[in-house]
């Protein structure tokens, strides 16, 4: 297990991507809004929470679909599935890798890119830490939806459509637990509810992995 | 006949027009495909048994 | 131990394409697969290396068992080939590569960038895997695939090697690789009828 | 003889062949019924004026998006324990429904908005709920189109209605906590007894429900026969290429 | 240079992809945007112009590293240039075919979704009239974008970060446009110079992707 | 007409991996290329193709006479062997399919999606656009990988046709396709020096 996650990230790094890209997008996202939107920085202020969970949801989104498809394609998840690994090793794997290629970046960014968005100092340890429990989730649930769309070509868009959805739940405790934060309410209920849910996600989700992946190579 | 809709006529009339036509075009739909393969299956079941 | 299939019937896709397949590998034996395309080799492969499920029949080994080269080599091209071969080694928990390395002569190749291999060159990385594994049944599919003859001798070699050691082998190929101790099954001989199809959407007639 | 019998697509296609005429002339008399009742002879509301009119339409398809997404869970939950085809095929000929229904809901309920609390979209939860079940409907779908092999596109898209249901459930709450609603709570709790809309309006709009949910199982049963008929087509084409 | 597009077109909409998952993106976005700042309808308004056409570029950037990636990996490009086809023209191809399936869907749904964000009526006529004239634009410099990375497996956020600044442009007079209408000033200037960066960039990009492709293939 | 290269030195990513190579192929005539794994010939041949421009010598004639047919499919497992057998005709302006779909039997296969085809199928499809582009001079990349035996005889049969016509092919291979008027170029004996490689860098000295 140790040998493909450091397999993946070695890829991630070679392959012109890695930390540094998830980071370099949210960077952009950042820059973009206000050209956007308009420069005035009590309006920033109050969106800030919004845009940077928006962000961190599409950086995710951005990277799922290689998550499985460059291995599907050259035939590496056949032999990885007949390995004695097991598959739902493989989806954790997996899910870490992008994890650690794509989320801690953020969480670790999110902190200057606020600053740079006006988000008022009082919500900004709500959001890093409400980036820091829900991207995990984030990862998982977005290695099911690479899962379902492995054998598809141009899968790029679907996954995004089918995975949306699904990263609701968390968008909204976090989105909910900054703005709380901002307004100096306290956050502890929406970032409980979430890290509940990130902890049911990474518990369970794998097994859905799995079982989806199964069913792509048979 | 016509009830007086009074000043939210748009409204009615128009979701009720909306609806209606969503629903006709999934009945529509439905039937237009029903139709259509029910015949391609008798087709092919013709050329098989044609060809045993 | 012998590796056998009883009545086999395998699936591709929504298509059932072979049926009522049995057979038996001794330790120690090969089995060739011959069969014009699109007779089922790959299909058959697949099943056996536990990838899709059989729709009928059994078979008497298990997944864990069978070591599965396809025809895509599976590589990495960001990766160096020490680093494919190692790979592979922990994920197998094999502790010795020099087998491996040796049996394609991979050596000169071993700081090299996979993009950077040729066709034949990428061929034999991809079959050191086979080495690796340490499993007794090999299913290979088309394995000289773009090797050339020194090669393909060489491969052969490593076959004639494993089986020696009381293991077997089921190889799809279309050339002769010289085993001597192997059996040949033409799987053309397999195709199912509607009934073997096991679709409840045969059964009976409706219109 | 157990009731899973039926789902044999022979068997299926037998039954279903006397029930769906059945079903389509009575979905037919209760929706027509319904809603000629309520656009024509009921009177306004003292409030919402003749808007309330919308409520017939309103409610009912608002009410089978839910359950069409329930019945999709029913089927693929019996699809991946017991793998009836029959059933995968019903949730696949469920989704286009449920998602003309949701589409119904939401555009009636937009356009009811507009009169209302003066706007044709707010950040409501009911209505937020329903935007991401309308979002989850589309998944579904794309996903039942994007796979070519049959037997594994009904495997993955019922993990994703599985999937989908448990997160549907907890983005409803989550909705709940961000954003208290104008929306109206549930006026007929069929489990208390008790309702708050007069019966001047609740028997065309009870008749009207009855309607769709039976013009919910007519589609259904007309659709599937047609995936069945699909999928034998398929496999017969299938077989014969790779038999001959 | 027809049977290209069809065939383009074609594998778009197979492939589950095509003109539905470009707007179901953009649709998701809408919806997120909302659950990420809250959902007061003033601040929504506000924000809506500049939204929308973050989403459209997003939407965008999602969908370009399959344009070339694709063809690449499986052949395809070696076998287009060898072909009598001129690459420029294949260049120009792909650009179109891109924007059939991603902005044109685009335009037509950014009033409806406007409506979503409370977007203001006067804004409405120029934020799409700027998507129509803008969106082609982006898809000829994303295609560019592509043609530079195609060597480069998971190019996809390397894409991003090299497309990024060259959408910026487009971007700000799209939005500023936008922001003209719905504070009834004119925005015949904002959309005229975009118009006319649009006309280079279908004129001139071309050429530099073809450019950039046969430096990739060498 | 003949198809010449005078001293042709190629290049492969950084490398050079060719030097010094001349041949000749008279029309009517094919030239197997030769060669162990990774000597060069797919080098060769993408340089042949104008793919990649040569580092040095010349070639008699233009990029536009080569049909290239490379290690890859270059398939869509989207679209239908007809879709994609009318996609090629169109792009090289080719009015009949027949002989493309006879020569490799692809009339059964046509309504398939490519996704359900097997390696063998796939790589019959992909040869046969080879009769699509209409060009004189055939440059093939090992094109026989993953045929069976059956269909490597038809495969050399169109070869033999397309020569008959008064063309040429340039083929690269390790079995023997029985080709009667075919001269053998083995590519292992034109190794570059270090002053071959024409790089700049290379040149002069300097620490
Ligand atoms: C796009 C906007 C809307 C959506 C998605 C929507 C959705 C729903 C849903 C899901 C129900 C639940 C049905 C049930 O629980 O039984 C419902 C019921 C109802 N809605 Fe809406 N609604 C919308 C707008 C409106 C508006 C603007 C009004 C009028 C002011 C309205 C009035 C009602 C009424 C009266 C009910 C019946 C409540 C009951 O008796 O249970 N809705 N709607
Ligand atoms: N994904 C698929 N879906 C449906 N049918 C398929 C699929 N893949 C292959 N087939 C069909 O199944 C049959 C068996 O294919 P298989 O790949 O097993 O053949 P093979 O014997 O390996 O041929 P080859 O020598 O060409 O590799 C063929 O008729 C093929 O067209
Ligand atoms: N992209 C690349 N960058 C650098 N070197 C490469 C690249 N591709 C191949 N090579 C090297 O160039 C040499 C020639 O490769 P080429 O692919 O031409 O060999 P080949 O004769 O076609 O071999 P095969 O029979 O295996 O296909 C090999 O030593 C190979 O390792
Ligand atoms: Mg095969
Ligand atoms: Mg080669």
């Amino acid at each position: 297990m140790i040998a493909l996650l450091r397999r993946d990230l070695v890829l991630a790094v070679r392959a012109g991507g890695g930390f540094g890209l998830g980071l370099a997008f949210f960077l952009i996202l950042c820059v973009l809004v206000p050209f956007g939107v308009g420069p005035e920085p009590a309006l920033l202020g109050r969106i800030a929470p919004g845009v940077l969970w928006v962000g961190a949801l599409l950086a995710c989104l951005l990277s799922l679909d290689r998550i499985f498809q460059l291995d599907f394609e050259d035939g590496t998840l056949d032999l990885l599935a007949t390995s004695p690994l097991p598959l739902e090793a493989v989806a954790s794997v997996k899910a870490f890798a992008h994890w650690l290629t794509t989320g801690l970046p953020l969480v670790l960014a999110a902190a200057p890119l606020g600053l740079l968005l006006n988000l008022p100092g009082a919500a900004m340890p709500w959001l890093v830490a409400g980036l820091a429990l829900g991207t995990p989730a984030l990862s998982v649930i977005g290695t099911f939806g690479a899962a379902l769309t492995v054998g598809l070509k141009r899968g790029g868009l679907l996954i995004s459509l089918l995975v949306l959805p699904l990263y609701m739940p968390t968008l909204l405790f976090g989105a909910e637990a900054a703005r709380r934060g901002a307004e100096g309410l306290s956050p502890t209920t929406p970032l409980l509810l979430m890290a509940g849910l990130t902890a049911g996600c990474i518990a369970v989700m794998p097994f859905a992995t799995a079982a989806a992946l199964r069913m792509n190579l048979r | 006949m016509m009830p007086d809709l009074g000043k939210y006529a748009d409204a009615v009339l128009s979701s009720y027009a909306v609806s209606l036509l969503l629903l006709f075009g999934i009945i529509g739909l439905s039937l237009w495909r029903n139709k259509r393969v029910k015949q391609q299956l008798a087709e092919a079941e013709m050329q098989l048994s044609n060809k045993n | 131990m012998d590796y056998a299939a009883t009545n086999l019937a395998c699936r591709r896709g929504d298509r059932t394409v072979l049926a009522g397949l049995s057979f038996s590998v001794a330790a120690g034996k090969a089995l060739i697969l011959r069969g014009a395309n699109g007779s089922g080799k790959t299909t058959l492969l697949r099943c056996l290396a536990g990838l899709t499920p059989p729709v009928a029949g059994s078979l008497s080994f298990a997944a864990d068992d069978v070591a599965y080269a396809a025809h895509d080599n599976g590589l990495k091209a960001q990766l160096r080939v020490a680093e494919t071969i190692e790979f592979w080694a922990s994920i197998y928990g094999a502790t010795d590569t020099a087998p491996a390395v040796d049996a394609f002569t991979l050596s000169p190749l071993m700081t090299r960038h996979v993009a950077a291999l040729s066709a034949g060159q990428k061929r034999r990385l991809s079959l050191s895997r086979l080495l690796l594994t340490g499993r007794p049944l090999w299913a290979l599919d088309e394995p000289t695939v773009s090797l050339d003859s020194a090669t393909v001798t060489k491969f052969a070699d490593a076959v004639r090697a494993h089986l020696a050691q009381g293991r077997a082998a089921i190889i799809a190929t279309h050339i002769d690789l010289g085993l001597d101790a192997a059996d040949v099954l033409d799987v053309s001989g397999f195709k199912p009828s509607v009934a073997d199809a096991q679709d409840p959407f045969l059964d009976g007639a409706f219109t | 003889m157990s009731i899973w019998r039926y789902a044999n697509p022979t068997q299926f296609m037998a039954t279903t062949g006397w029930m769906l005429p059945l079903f389509g002339v009575s979905a037919a008399a209760f929706v027509a019924t319904g809603l000629i009742w309520g656009f024509f002879f009921t009177p306004d509301d003292f409030r919402q004026g003749s808007t309330v009119k919308i409520i017939y339409l309103h409610v009912p398809s608002a009410l089978m998006a839910i359950n069409a997404w329930l019945m999709m869970l029913v089927a693929s939950l019996i699809w991946l324990v017991r793998r009836h085809h029959v059933s995968a095929l019903a949730a696949k000929a469920a989704a286009p429904v449920g998602l003309v229904m949701t589409v119904i809901a939401l555009l009636t309920g937009a356009i009811w908005g507009q009169p209302m609390w003066g706007t044709y979209w707010a950040w409501d939860p009911r209505l937020t709920s329903f935007l991401i079940l309308f979002l989850f409907y589309l998944g579904y779908i794309a996903l039942w189109q994007a796979i070519e092999t049959q037997d594994t596109a009904a495997d993955l898209t019922s993990i994703l209605c599985l999937v989908g249901s448990v997160f549907a459930l907890l983005s409803r709450y989550a909705v709940n906590f961000w954003n208290q609603g104008l929306h109206q709570g549930t006026s007929v709790p069929v489990a208390t007894g008790g309702r708050t809309v007069s019966d001047v309006f609740f028997i065309p709009l009870a008749i009207s429900m009855i309607g769709f949910g039976l013009l919910f199982v007519a589609l259904v049963l007309l659709r599937t026969r047609t995936e069945i008929r699909a999928r034998r087509l398929q496999a017969l084409l299938a077989q014969s290429t790779a038999v001959e």
